[in-house]
Order: C-alpha cells, then sequence, then structure tokens
C-alpha cells in the first residue's frame, strides 16, 4: 500500500494536488450553499413582513385575489 | 400636428419601483407640467422620454413610431435640459454652445449663438470662462442651448432651478414662444412658472406603492411578466 | 461628419487649456523609464538588452494613465448625457474624444521614445522602428483603453479599476510591439510584427467604438 | 422553498433537474478518479505525475469553458435582454476563476518535478493566467458598483469584449512562445494522449461540467435571493405608521386607496 501512496515518489505532488482541487471545489460548494441557505431565511423573514401587511390592503382594496392564504 | 404619447409605462430604477402603468399624450403646441413628489420619477419619465432610459414596460411613440426605432431621429427633434448644466469652466460661454450648434448641424452658427445670448441677456457674458460665472448664469447658458437648431420637443428637468424671479419670467416667455411655433414642451418644475393652461400629469397617481407591487410579483427574476394592469387595479 | 471633427475640435482645445495632461503622461513615461537602470544595473548591455521592452511597458502604463479623463469630467457636469442624445451617432463621438486622447498622450510618448531609447543604450538602427511600431500600437491601445474608461463611469475607485480591465487586453500591442523593435535589433525585417500591429489597429478602430458607445448608453441609464 | 411566493420560471425548470445533476456530479467525479488514480497504466516518460493531467486539463477546459459562458449570457443580455442572463454570467464568474486557479497550480505542481521549476512561461499555462486576470477584472468590475443591476450590465459588456479578445491574445502568446522557446522544455502536452487515458480524462471533464451546472444553479438562486430581499429592505414596508397618516395631504396611501377604490 504504502508503494502506491509514494505514486513514484511523486507522492506530495499528486496528492497535493488533488487534495487542493477538492479543496477548492468543496469549499465553493459549500460556501453556494451557506450563502443560499442564509439569503433563503432572510427571504423568508422579509416575505412574512410583506405578508403581514396583505390582510389589512386586501379589505380595503376590491383586488380579485382571495383575501389571506 | 406632431403628436407625443406614451403608453403604459413602467420605470424600475434598480431594485426600485418608480412608477407604473403611465400613459400621457401631447400634441403640438402643448405643455405637459410633471408633478408629484420626490422621487416620483418626474426626471426618470423625462429620461424615458427622451430614450435615455429604457422603460421596463410600455414604450413612447412620436408621431405613432416608438423612439426606439429611430434614435437619432428622437435625437434631432428633441432638446433635453438636466439638472447639470455641462458649462466647461476653462472654456468661454461662447466656446461652450459652439459644439452643440456643431452637432445640430446648425448652419450661421455665430449668429445663432449671439440670439440666444440675447434672448437670456447674457450676451455681455459671451467671451468670459465658465468658472467666473455664476450658477445662475450657468443655468442660462445651458437654455440658451436648447435656442440654437429647430427642434420639436422640449424636455426640461426643473429649468428655473436657480434662476431669479424675472429670469423665470423669461423661460415662460420662451417657453409660449416655442409652443406658439409648433413645439411640445414637457417640463417638472417645483416652482408655478406662468405657463397657459399646461396639462397636469401628478405622478403619484402612477406610483404603485412598491409594497403593492412586492405582493403581486413574488419572484423579481424578470421571466414573470410585469402586468401592470394586474398591479394597478 | 462633422460632429466627429467638431467633438475632436473642442477635446483639443480643452486638453491644450488645460496642457498639463500631456505633460504629464510623458513625465510618467520618462521617470518609469529611468527607474528601470535603478533597478536592473547601469551595465550598457544589460539595458540594450531589455530597453525595447522597458520602453513599451512604460508607454502603455503612460496611455493608461490618462484613460480615466477621457469620459470622466464629462460624465459628472452632464455634458456626456447631451452627447448621448446628440443628433449625431455617439459612436462616431466616441472616436473623435478617442483620437483627441491619442494625440494629446500617444503623439507626445512617440516623440519621447526615442529619447528614452538613447539613454537605454539602444542600437540607433531600432529607432525607426519602434516610431513606426508605437505609431500602430498606441492608437490601437487608446482605442481599447476606451472601452475600459466608459466601463468604469460610476463605479468606485475606477481610476484602479480601469487598469485591471485594459491591462489584459493590452498584451498583443506590447507584444508584438516590444518583437518589433527586437526583430529591427537583430537586423531581420519586422515586416510580419508590424503588419500584425495593423492588424490589431484596425480591429480596434473597426469594433471599439461600438463597445465603447454601448457601455457609456448603459452609464447614462 | 418559500412558503409564500410562488416559485419564478427559473425555479421549477432548475427544481426537478438539481437532484439528477447532483447525483450525475458525484457518480462521474467518484468514477473519474478511480479510474485515474488506480486503474490507469503509468505514463513511460511522465511517470505517475501524469495523474496529475486528469486534474489540469479538466480545470483548465473548465476555465475556457466558463468563460465562453459568460460571454454567451452577456450577449443574451446586452443584445436580447434576457432578465436571467446578467445574473447567470456574475454566477458564473466565480466558479470560472476558480477552475482556472486550479489549473494554474495544478499545472506548477506538475512541472515542479518534469523541469523543477514552479512556473513555466508556457504558452498555454501563460494564456490561462491572462484568463485569470479576465475574471478578476470581471468580478471586480462587477462589484464596483452600488446599484448591482448597474454592474451586471457593466460586467456583460466586459465579458463580451474580453472573448473577442482571448483569441487574439492567445494567438499573440503562441507565437511569443514560439519566439522565446527555449530548447530544454519538454512541450506541455507531452506524448499523444493514448485511449487508456482518454476515460478517465473524459469522465473528469463531465463531472466538473456538471459541477459547474449545479453551482451555477444554486448561485443564480442565491442572486435572485438577494435581489428579493433588497427590493424588499428598499420598499420602506417596515413604515409602520400607514394608518394615521394625516387624511388631507395626497401621498402614497392615499394614492393608493383612492386608485384602488375605483
Amino acid at each position: 500500500m504504502s508503494e502506491f501512496f509514494s505514486m513514484g515518489g511523486y507522492g506530495s505532488y499528486i496528492w497535493g494536488s488533488y487534495a487542493i482541487t477538492a479543496f477548492a471545489m468543496i469549499a465553493l460548494l459549500l460556501a453556494t450553499l451557506r450563502g443560499l441557505r442564509s439569503s433563503r431565511i432572510e427571504r423568508d423573514q422579509l416575505e412574512a413582513v410583506l405578508q403581514s401587511r396583505r390582510p389589512r390592503r386586501n379589505r380595503k382594496s376590491q383586488t380579485g385575489t382571495p383575501t389571506g392564504e | 400636428m406632431a403628436d407625443f404619447s406614451g403608453s403604459d409605462l413602467t420605470c424600475l430604477r434598480g431594485e426600485r419601483l418608480v412608477f407604473g402603468g403611465l400613459s400621457f399624450a401631447a400634441k403640438s403646441g402643448d405643455a405637459v407640467m410633471l408633478r408629484g413628489r420626490n422621487g416620483a420619477g418626474k426626471s426618470s419619465l423625462l429620461r424615458v422620454m427622451a430614450g435615455l432610459l429604457s422603460p421596463r414596460s410600455g414604450q413612447v411613440c412620436w408621431d405613432g413610431e416608438s423612439i426606439a426605432d429611430d434614435r437619432i431621429a428622437h435625437h434631432a427633434r428633441l432638446h433635453y435640459l438636466g439638472h447639470p448644466d455641462a458649462v466647461k469652466p476653462v472654456l468661454s460661454v461662447r466656446d461652450n454652445l459652439r459644439l452643440w450648434g456643431q452637432l445640430r448641424g446648425v448652419q450661421n452658427i455665430e449668429h445663432e449663438i449671439d440670439a440666444a445670448l440675447d434672448v437670456l441677456d447674457i450676451h455681455h457674458l459671451a467671451r468670459v470662462s465658465g468658472r467666473y460665472l455664476s450658477s445662475g448664469q450657468k443655468r442660462r447658458t445651458a437654455l440658451a442651448r436648447i435656442l440654437m437648431g429647430q427642434s420639436d420637443l422640449w424636455l426640461l428637468d426643473e429649468p428655473t432651478v436657480g434662476l431669479d424671479r424675472e429670469s423665470c419670467g423669461e423661460v415662460s416667455r420662451m417657453i409660449a414662444d416655442f409652443r406658439a411655433r409648433g413645439g411640445i414642451v414637457i417640463y417638472s418644475t417645483h416652482i408655478d412658472l406662468e405657463v397657459d393652461n399646461p396639462t397636469v400629469l401628478d405622478l403619484d397617481e402612477f406610483a404603485i406603492p412598491m409594497v403593492e407591487w412586492l405582493l403581486e410579483h413574488p419572484e423579481l427574476d424578470g421571466t414573470s411578466p410585469v402586468s401592470t394592469q394586474e398591479a394597478a387595479q | 461628419m462633422n460632429g466627429f471633427f467638431a467633438i475632436l475640435r473642442r477635446d483639443l482645445s480643452l486638453a491644450l487649456r488645460q496642457g498639463a495632461d500631456s505633460v504629464m503622461v510623458v513625465a510618467f513615461f520618462i521617470v518609469t523609464t529611468t527607474l528601470f537602470p535603478f533597478g536592473v544595473g547601469p551595465e550598457a548591455n544589460i539595458l540594450a538588452r531589455i530597453a525595447s521592452g522597458v520602453i513599451w511597458v512604460s508607454a502603455l502604463l503612460a496611455a493608461m494613465l490618462s484613460l480615466e479623463r477621457v469620459f470622466q469630467t464629462d460624465y459628472e457636469d452632464g455634458t456626456l448625457e447631451l452627447l448621448t442624445l446628440s443628433p449625431v451617432s455617439l459612436e462616431l463621438l466616441v472616436l473623435g474624444k478617442v483620437l483627441a486622447h491619442w494625440l494629446t498622450t500617444g503623439l507626445p510618448l512617440i516623440i519621447a521614445a526615442p529619447l528614452m531609447a538613447l539613454m537605454l543604450n539602444m542600437d540607433q538602427d531600432g529607432f525607426i522602428t519602434l516610431m513606426v511600431a508605437m505609431l500602430l500600437g498606441t492608437p490601437a491601445l487608446s482605442l481599447i483603453g476606451a472601452i475600459g474608461a466608459a466601463l468604469i463611469l460610476g463605479a468606485r475607485r475606477g481610476g484602479v479599476l480601469v487598469s485591471l480591465l485594459v491591462l489584459p487586453l493590452y498584451i498583443p500591442v506590447l507584444i508584438f510591439g516590444a518583437g518589433a523593435v527586437e526583430a529591427a535589433l537583430l537586423g531581420i525585417s519586422a515586416t510580419a510584427q508590424l503588419q500584425i500591429m495593423a492588424a490589431i489597429l484596425l480591429i480596434a478602430l473597426a469594433a471599439t467604438p461600438f463597445a465603447t458607445a454601448n457601455a457609456v448608453r448603459q452609464a447614462m441609464e | 422553498m418559500h412558503r409564500f411566493a410562488k416559485p419564478s420560471v427559473f425555479l421549477k425548470l432548475t427544481d426537478p433537474i438539481l437532484p439528477w445533476l447532483a447525483g450525475a456530479t458525484a457518480i462521474l467525479i467518484a468514477a473519474g478518479l478511480y479510474f485515474a488514480l488506480f486503474a490507469s497504466p503509468i505514463d513511460y516518460q511522465q511517470g505517475d505525475t501524469v495523474r496529475i493531467m486528469y486534474l489540469h486539463v479538466p480545470a483548465a477546459w473548465m476555465g475556457l469553458f466558463c468563460y465562453v459562458g459568460m460571454a454567451i449570457c452577456g450577449a443574451m443580455s446586452l443584445i436580447w435582454k434576457h432578465p436571467l442572463a446578467d445574473i447567470c454570467a456574475r454566477a458564473t464568474a466565480p466558479i470560472g476563476a476558480t477552475f482556472t486557479a486550479l489549473c494554474l497550480i495544478t499545472g506548477s505542481l506538475w512541472g515542479e518535478p518534469m523541469w523543477g521549476t514552479w512556473w513555466v512561461w508556457d504558452a498555454r499555462l501563460t494564456s490561462m493566467l491572462i484568463l485569470l486576470f479576465l475574471y478578476l477584472g470581471y468580478i471586480a468590475l462587477v462589484n464596483a458598483f452600488d446599484d448591482p443591476e448597474r454592474g451586471s450590465k457593466a460586467g456583460s459588456a466586459l465579458a463580451l469584449v474580453g472573448a473577442i479578445n482571448v483569441p487574439i491574445v492567445k494567438f499573440s502568446v503562441d507565437w511569443w512562445n514560439t519566439l522565446h522557446q527555449p530548447a530544454s522544455i519538454v512541450r506541455m502536452d507531452g506524448p499523444a494522449v493514448d485511449p487508456s487515458m482518454q476515460l478517465p480524462l473524459a469522465l473528469m471533464i463531465l463531472g466538473f461540467t456538471s459541477y459547474y451546472f449545479v453551482v451555477l444553479i444554486l448561485r443564480v438562486r442565491l442572486e435572485l435571493n438577494e435581489r428579493r430581499i433588497r427590493a424588499l429592505q428598499l420598499s420602506g414596508m417596515f413604515d409602520e405608521r400607514p394608518d394615521h397618516k394625516d387624511a388631507g395631504s395626497r401621498n402614497y396611501e392615499a394614492g393608493h386607496n383612492m386608485e384602488a377604490n375605483q
């Protein structure tokens, strides 16, 4: 097994490049997912505030949409 | 009889909705006064009319043709006066005006410049370079620019800002002469400029509160069409 | 066409009234070129070897230094808005402004370049090719740089940004410019490089005004 | 999914395919890694270091692929005014920049054992370096404006201009490289890629491409959320006193209600 890891003496370069590539791609994916999750949470909060304004407005205006959810 | 009209215009600046479902019509000799609170979109509407800003929906037409089809022709028929005076401090008043005359292909430029300076009685400043002018004099230089070359449409964004009382009178005389020659004037102002029976376009009527608009348009990715009737009813 | 000459005349008169700009560009070019011997050492043969590269890099940086001035002042005082709204096509006006920028920066650089070549101990017979190459190269630099100058209108820290945007696009001009002078120094004919530079200039002349005008219209929105 | 908002067209289109795409990415890359590390032969000349090639070439391919994608989005946004094009270009940039940087890193890691230097001015590596500068220029320009819409528009224009220049830059760098070609450098592409190597290479390229689309969809959703958040924050809905406005003054509320009651 150790012979396999030594990769004909170039082990550090090969495993190094695989490690860097893996790290970069996974980091980019996780950063995107984390950003997406936090933006979704913030958006849901703001949408909730927006919806809280909807009922009062519907009572006054005869918009076709049914009032409330 | 030229007619200048806009139908169902919606204007978005960045994410902020400025106005929606706005329509207007003006014929030769008309004057349209834009009124509305700050941020109601008076300047944005003037820029949409000039073709600088493309509306999110709806279109602006001159004699029935959309202005976006032939941009150069529309530019040839209009004069636009924005807030900045576009006066170069290094150049004299006459040199400042010469470029705009040449761009409009004015034939006897020097004569036209003199005539324009006379109307706004800043002819005595012709040699003075821009940095010595007061803000009122700079505004008059900008106003002199729109007198050069022939045009059918004036779009004036608060033309009288920085002007004293009697020069406002000159501006309204200018507008009256231009309308008499069959021009259309659309202007926004905060002082009551004596213009006889202008049609008033109050932008507050077309202001759709952002909250309402956001309720109607849950997704802002633009793929869902912006139907302003639905928003404005 | 008179719109083109009108904006050209006005921009030239503006530049001449504020004469400092082209003087500053040439001064920057001279100072940058004289920095290299302090770094590399004054040995004549080393300097001669790197002379054409040093002159081209300094000329390129000097040309880029004054790019922001092409549109920024007109953008701030509302002139650019009126130019966009003028009956003359914006592409033509942009070309006029770029030609004015080249006349006030590119041309002085071409005149100053042989002096710098002397200082860097470059062989005499490279001078002609250097000036011809710069005559073809610096207008292309101004044309491509004008796109960057238009793109950064309204951006924060535009000056630094324009150099980051534009430098990668300058590399072909630099490679063939320095290559032409080196070929001349080796005694082989530099026509191939000069022809390619002429091609780059023609492409730039044909394509960049549209990109720049589009960027200016976006800035006016 | 947002509890209130009806899903946009983009979400409807991408929601069903996202899990499949993610699955495909995982399988492709896993298979690619297996063939690259275990099942492929040692190259007679480069020995084991050829395994770095299975990362270097796909990364270079993705760097270029993303930039071409950004140029296409730029064209769609400026010419056909497609509303989502700006956001796709803006979402692609960091992915492309990451792959280009990876290409350079793996290139120098491959170069060190072979030639003893970390960086060699090889035509392809230099072109990728310039491509990285173009990416950085794009990302800097897009973030340099207060109004993100304006930034995206300017970025699209730059991506288009850059795309026209990439072939010219590539041509001039190749010419420059052949002119200054020191004899000793082994050419970057080495021996022709024999069949046994093509399988891992193909798998890795497909894996990277599907990875790109997965991250692109996620980033576009992120941008759409950000845009919606900005709009909501700007809308002044937090203004808590809509009711006791003095009825006399004509203002938003009065204007709206009067209009709504017609």
